[in-house]
């Protein structure tokens, strides 16, 4: 797994993904480049149809192609390029050295197979580990994302199970092996509120005390504030801010990110009407020109209209693509 | 799972007695009985001597009783057109070669479809799936006594490989196993396509592949194996699809089996025979729904061990 | 004379009460292989009042019950106990006639816009829908009201002929918003209706159901377990908790005093919206959380207090209730 | 969808959108799939030809298909003047091939409405009423399983002695189950869903939601059920004929012809090849534009998540 030392965990330069269809051709993702270092926690935030997931699932190339299309300058994990490796090389590297976490843990376990066997055949897959010792290895995960019984857990079907503690089964699982970097798709989207907050800390926790990488993908910026160190701010396929997470709640350069954290219901005290965007996403089959914020943006001028902002630079660690900063 | 199978094993018994009644007027509606005028040449007083002794002047649910009491005991009575043996040893019998050659045709076609329909699942929109899908449709759209003939006048008229009838050497037995095997083929590949793809489209099917499973341990672990259930479902309904297909697979290819004794039997009257193939048909046909539903509750992890929050 | 006294009467009432309503399910539980019949109460004795021109929130996880105290107002699922009151008038045993007329004056939001529209129809055709059911106006009237109110939830006349697949989520539920709001009802019950919407969306709904409220001095039951939503939205608050309301008061009050535990720990909750304060937090399971009775003095209640070892709702000011055992 | 919107002032609703483009019903969509689908059209295509070519048949043959034209050539192979040849009683087989389209189609597609007509009420009824209701259609529906219908139809057809209407009614006998079973599925799904229950809380009556929701979005599984029970229907008559209790001779029938050419052949192989390939040609195309319809009517696909 030694090649070359990268430069970063995860580096994506110039991600563009594509779907085609009967509709025609759909944009998911138009230029996304974005890297992760070891221990470190990146937040993509962005809503439905933004690109955020697909992004993601691009880079451990979990997108059928076709009808996906994915080219990318650089695609790389743990110093391996994504688009080609080989087989091998690419079910060492899902499961082992980058893990994923979906949305709704209720579709994503196999209902066929108990929790433990699916543990054990993670860790079987990557480790060869003899069927009892896994068995024990994956007892320990279960104690470890502090599920009550963990025995009769390991036994379960799928469909016996909440949401919640299923949730933290794919998070055992997802561990199992070690994996430097985690990827989380709207992990607690899908689950009640209490148990929401019980699993991002989860994670949280875990995270810290493994070291490992966390892209945690989201449209809560409450999720945002309470899990990332660094934040990408995804819309109509691209990124449009990106900076460290204190940056963003305190001093947001782009538009967008201004607009979505005041559109956040809430934050005032009593009933009040709250600040809203007009109008809706872009419909990614037709982009508009220009920005793609450009035809909700209260700023939006001319230029925004006619040509496309690059992201620019605002502070060391922050950059943003809009006119107005450059 | 005993409980289970009780309720069913009910309703199920429910379903045939309704049947049974139906299939019992159906024959007593039959105009133009046996021992009619325009049939033989009887005279009144010989026609209900004959009638008392088959029971045939008592009301209709004594006979009704009578018969099925028979039933239950294997005795069909003694067919019109064979009177020197009864039903029971005439379907006894016959029911070899049906078995014989519907049961190779099952067995050739069923794993045959399955693997086609594999095929077409994982390599979509490519030519093998193109060409599962026009088997599929052929298969099962086509009579089989249109694939029959066809068989017959390609392998037996025109290229002369093969003899297109009778029984006994295993070189007759070819073309009528393929023949059979056409429905378990079609049905099989279809199902098995229907369900790979329905299966291969679950998030969970990504999360295998996030985990680094090889595509084949995917395939082979997980996707069969959830699209196994329904499989398994179709299965004895179709075996027994198959088998009234034999009516024209044996008159085509003129095979002493049990399809060719009940054309004849529909031709010539011979109401024992036919009541007794009907319901044995209609039994074996609620047994096999039966243990379908049974296999089905069976293999599913979600009825066998239920519970579950919601 | 005594028509427009009880009229003027039935004027003070609240719009909706719910009076000590209660809803058992039968579920058929275990597996198919070996059933149990387990009665499960969704929703026990539960009070409730939304008064005239206000919006109350209706708080409370998966499994709490306030779904189905939603759907037992509008009758859409019958209670097993209890009653109904819709502007004072007791619509429990309502026949179908007799409560067609009432449910002029309610209505319903979903959660789903998709399914809550029927895919085969035009918009102008879905919102005219409640004055054809009730035989209000001719065809070019109903169409014409159809396309005012499409106007009036923000969307272009021109959506009228448009189906409801061509929609955004949050189109489609403005779309929903202005069929319920067309008959003028005194009632509407939102079920979750911006808990499927992004962000930028969700404030948007926020303020078209608040606008609408404020334009037609609505009642408005909102039924959610989002409260970022809820303190935007609502006067007022009812948590629920396995079938019951454990806490009951102004917004402000619920978000700055709460008193009982399940309420607290919703609060707790709610992902802070600052990175420089990562809160750590202890959970309690919903077994831990049903032990932990509050229990209150005497003079801590409002009025006189009988004191008992039963837990129940009491006051503990004019306008907050929360769940407690009395202490003597 | 939606253009550029002018921000909201406080107070007024944002306006989503500026002029719409044309809009386009469930339906519409359905078609422009269906056209997308070259195997369907072919089907349909075919299907629609072989109907044009069995109502003009009076027009374009000189002989009808029961007269004995040319006996002195009977069993004549295929020629220039006689393209499938001459049959055994001297008719000219062409002829009788594409008459026999006419017995085949009108019997399919008779039979098929009769399959809806059954299909629909019950199927409408089973999903919508549920309970005792749908527990005794369900019991009908497992009779008709667990007879097999060839046999069933075989001795129904012994029974009451063949004929064309007897056939259309065997076939709907056995035909509406399908369309029932669709009927019943679609309906279920569609009751409970919200739009269902926001016209019961605006007051609506049960048959207000059968008929303005329940019915119409049942349209696909109907359409579908339509088409799919010809091609059964056409594959019945054409199984019974050849058995001999289907429609009598001499009018034409391609299961009947099919069984009469089994019987010359080894000589005269044209008697069994142009009925057999007729038959497998048209219930074929059926079948295909069924299949085709089904996939474009299939909600699934619809674009439901946007």
């Amino acid at each position: 797994m030694t090649r070359l030392s990268p430069d970063h965990l995860v580096s994506v330069e110039g991600l563009h993904v594509s779907f085609s269809g009967i509709q025609g051709k759909v944009q998911a993702v138009r230029g996304v480049s974005l890297h992760l270092d070891d221990g470190e926690s990146l937040g993509i935030v962005g809503e439905s149809g933004s690109g955020k997931s697909v992004s993601c699932m691009a880079v451990l190339r979990l997108l059928r192609s076709p009808p996906a299309q994915i080219s990318a300058k650089r695609l790389e994990v743990a110093g391996i390029e994504i688009t080609r490796a080989s087989k091998s090389d690419l079910s060492a590297i899902r499961g082992g050295v980058a893990s994923m976490i979906f949305q709704d843990p209720m579709t994503a376990m196999d209902p066929c197979y108990t929790i433990g066997q699916q543990i054990v055949e993670t860790i079987r897959t990557h480790r060869g580990t003899p069927r009892r010792r896994a068995r024990e290895e994956a007892l320990r995960l279960l104690k470890k994302v502090q599920i009550a019984s963990p025995e009769a857990i390991l036994d379960s079907f799928p469909h016996q199970l909440s949401g919640g503690m299923l949730q933290r089964a794919m998070i055992a699982m997802a561990l199992s092996c070690r994996p430097r970097v985690l990827f989380a798709d709207e992990p607690t989207t899908a689950l009640d509120v209490t148990v929401q907050a019980q699993i991002l800390q989860l994670i949280k926790e875990i995270q810290e005390e493994m070291g490992m990488g966390l892209v945690m993908i989201t449209h809560d910026l409450g999720v945002i504030a309470e899990t990332s160190d660094r934040v990408a701010v995804m819309y109509g396929g691209k990124i449009m801010e990106t900076a460290p997470v204190e940056r963003i709640f305190e001093a947001p350069s782009h538009p967008y990110t201004r607009a979505l954290l005041d559109s956040v219901p809430g934050q005032g005290k009593g009933r009040g009407r709250l600040t809203e965007i007009p109008g809706s996403a872009p419909d990614p089959s037709s982009p508009p020109e220009g920005c793609p914020f450009h035809p909700r943006c209260p700023e939006a001028d001319a230029r925004c209209i006619s040509s496309d902002p690059e992201l620019v630079k605002v502070t060391e660690a922050s950059a943003a693509a809009c006119w107005r900063l450059s | 799972m005993l409980g289970y199978a009780l309720r069913r094993l009910v309703s199920v018994s429910v379903t045939f007695f309704v049947v049974s009644i139906i299939i019992f007027l159906m024959m007593h509606s039959i105009p133009g009985g046996p021992f009619d005028a325009g049939e033989m040449p009887l005279t009144q007083e010989v026609r209900q001597r004959m009638m008392a002794q088959y029971g045939l002047d008592q009301p209709l649910y004594v006979q009704y009783l009578n018969y099925m009491w028979g039933a239950i005991r294997l005795d069909f009575g003694v067919p019109f057109q064979s009177p020197g043996e009864t039903v029971a040893g005439l379907i006894g019998r016959a029911w070899i070669p049906s078995l014989v050659l519907g049961g190779l045709g099952v067995l050739v076609g069923t794993p045959l479809g399955m693997l086609l329909g594999m095929a077409a699942a994982l390599r979509r929109n490519t030519w093998i799936d193109y060409l599962a899908s026009a088997v599929a449709t052929l298969g099962l759209t086509v009579p089989v006594f249109v694939t029959s003939m066809l068989l017959i006048l390609l392998f037996s008229v025109w290229l002369n490989w093969l003899p297109s009838s009778g029984w006994g050497e295993p070189k007759r037995w070819i073309l009528p196993i393929i023949a059979y095997a056409t429905i378990p083929l079609a049905t099989y590949a279809r199902y098995t396509r229907a369900a790979m793809l329905d299966t291969l489209s679950k998030p969970f099917v990504t999360v295998l592949r996030a985990k680094g499973l090889s595509e084949r341990r995917i395939v082979f672990q997980h996707v069969l194996r959830n699209s196994a259930i329904p499989l398994v479902t179709v299965f004895f309904p179709m075996f027994l699809g198959t088998a009234t297909g034999s009516i024209f697979v044996e008159a085509i290819f003129r095979v002493p089996g049990l399809g060719s004794f009940f054309v004849s039997s529909i031709e010539t009257r011979d109401y024992p025979l036919e009541m007794a193939l009907m319901l044995i048909l209609a039994i074996l046909f609620a047994l096999a729904y039966l243990l379908s539903d049974i296999l089905y509750a069976w293999l599913n992890p979600r009825i066998r061990f239920g519970g579950g929050s919601e | 004379m005594l028509e427009a006294l009880v009229t003027a009467a039935s004027k003070m009432q609240p719009a909706l009460q719910l009076c000590g309503i209660g809803k058992t399910f039968v579920l058929k539980s275990g597996s198919v292989l070996n059933r149990r019949r387990t009665e499960v109460r969704a929703v026990r004795d539960m009070n409730l009042v939304l008064e005239r021109n206000s919006i109350m929130g209706l708080v409370g996880e998966s499994g709490s019950g306030k779904t189905t105290t939603g759907m037992m107002a509008l009758r859409l699922i019958e209670p097993t106990s209890g009653q109904i009151r819709l502007e004072g008038e007791d619509i429990t045993e309502y026949g179908h006639q007799e409560m067609k007329e009432a449910r002029r004056r309610m209505q319903v939001v979903f959660q789903d816009s998709y399914s809550a529209l029927s895919p085969m129809l035009t918009l102008r055709q879905i919102v005219a829908e409640p004055l054809l059911i009730h035989g209000a106006g001719g065809a070019t009237e109903r169409d014409a009201l159809a396309l005012e109110w499409l106007e009036r939830v923000g969307l272009h006349r021109s959506f009228g002929s448009r189906y409801p697949h061509e929609l955004s989520g949050g189109q489609r539920q403005r779309v929903a918003i202005a069929r319920a709001l067309i008959l003028e009802p005194a009632v509407l019950i939102a079920d979750e209706p911006t808990s499927a919407l992004d962000v930028s969306v969700k404030a948007q709904i926020i303020n078209l159901i608040q606008d609408l409220q404020n334009e037609m001095e609505l009642s408005v039951l909102f039924i959610s377990h989002d409260l970022s939503v809820v303190r935007s939205l609502t006067d007022r608050v009812a948590v629920m908790f396995n079938g019951r309301v454990v806490e009951e008061a102004d917004t402000e009050t619920i978000f700055s005093q709460a008193r009982h535990h399940y309420t607290r720990s919703l609060l707790d909750a709610i992902p802070v919206m600052d990175p420089r304060a990562r809160p750590r937090r202890h959970f309690m399971s919903r077994e831990e959380l049903e032990a932990k009775v509050v229990t209150l003095r005497a003079s801590e209640m409002d009025g006189p207090a009988r004191p008992s070892g039963e837990r129940r709702l009491v006051k503990i000011s004019k306008s907050h209730k929360v769940e407690a055992r009395v202490a003597a | 969808m939606s253009g550029p919107g002018p921000a909201a002032a406080p107070g007024t609703p944002s306006v989503q959108s500026g002029p719409a483009g044309r809009a386009h019903g469930p339906l519409w969509h359905a078609w422009r799939r269906l056209a997308a689908n070259r195997a369907a059209l072919a089907g349909g295509g075919a299907v629609a030809a072989i109907a044009v070519l069995a109502i003009i048949a009076p027009l374009i043959f000189p002989t009808g298909p029961t007269d004995q034209a040319y006996l002195q050539e009977a069993l004549a192979f295929p020629s220039r003047e006689h393209p499938f040849g001459i049959d055994d009683l001297g008719r000219d087989f062409l002829t009788r091939t594409v008459y026999g389209a006419r017995v085949s189609l009108s019997i399919g597609f008779i039979a098929a409405a009769f399959s809806v007509i059954i299909g629909i009420p019950l199927g409408a009824a089973a999903g919508y009423y549920g309970g005792a209701t749908d527990w005794f259609i369900m019991r009908l529906i497992e009779i008709f399983s667990v007879l097999p219908p060839l046999l069933a139809a075989l001795l129904l057809g012994a029974v009451v002695g063949g004929g064309f209407w007897m056939i259309v009614f065997i076939a709907a006998l056995f035909g509406w189950v399908q369309v029932c079973l669709l009927v019943r599925a679609q309906v279920k799904a569609f009751k409970s869903k919200e739009f269902v229950r926001a016209a019961v809380a605006l007051g609506a009556s049960p048959t207000y939601v059968v008929f303005r929701h329940l019915i119409p979005n049942s349209v696909s599984p109907i359409i579908v059920g339509f088409v799919l029970a010809i091609p059964l229907a056409m594959m019945l008559e054409a199984s019974l004929s050849f058995l001999g209790v289907g429609v009598p001779p001499p009018t034409p029938s391609w299961g009947q012809m099919i069984s009469v050419g089994l019987n010359f052949m080894y000589f005269y192989w044209h008697l069994a090849v142009f009925p057999t390939i007729a038959l497998a040609a048209t219930v074929l195309a059926t079948s295909l534009f069924g299949d085709g319809l089904r996939d474009a009517l299939d909600p699934t696909i619809e674009g439901r998540r946007a």
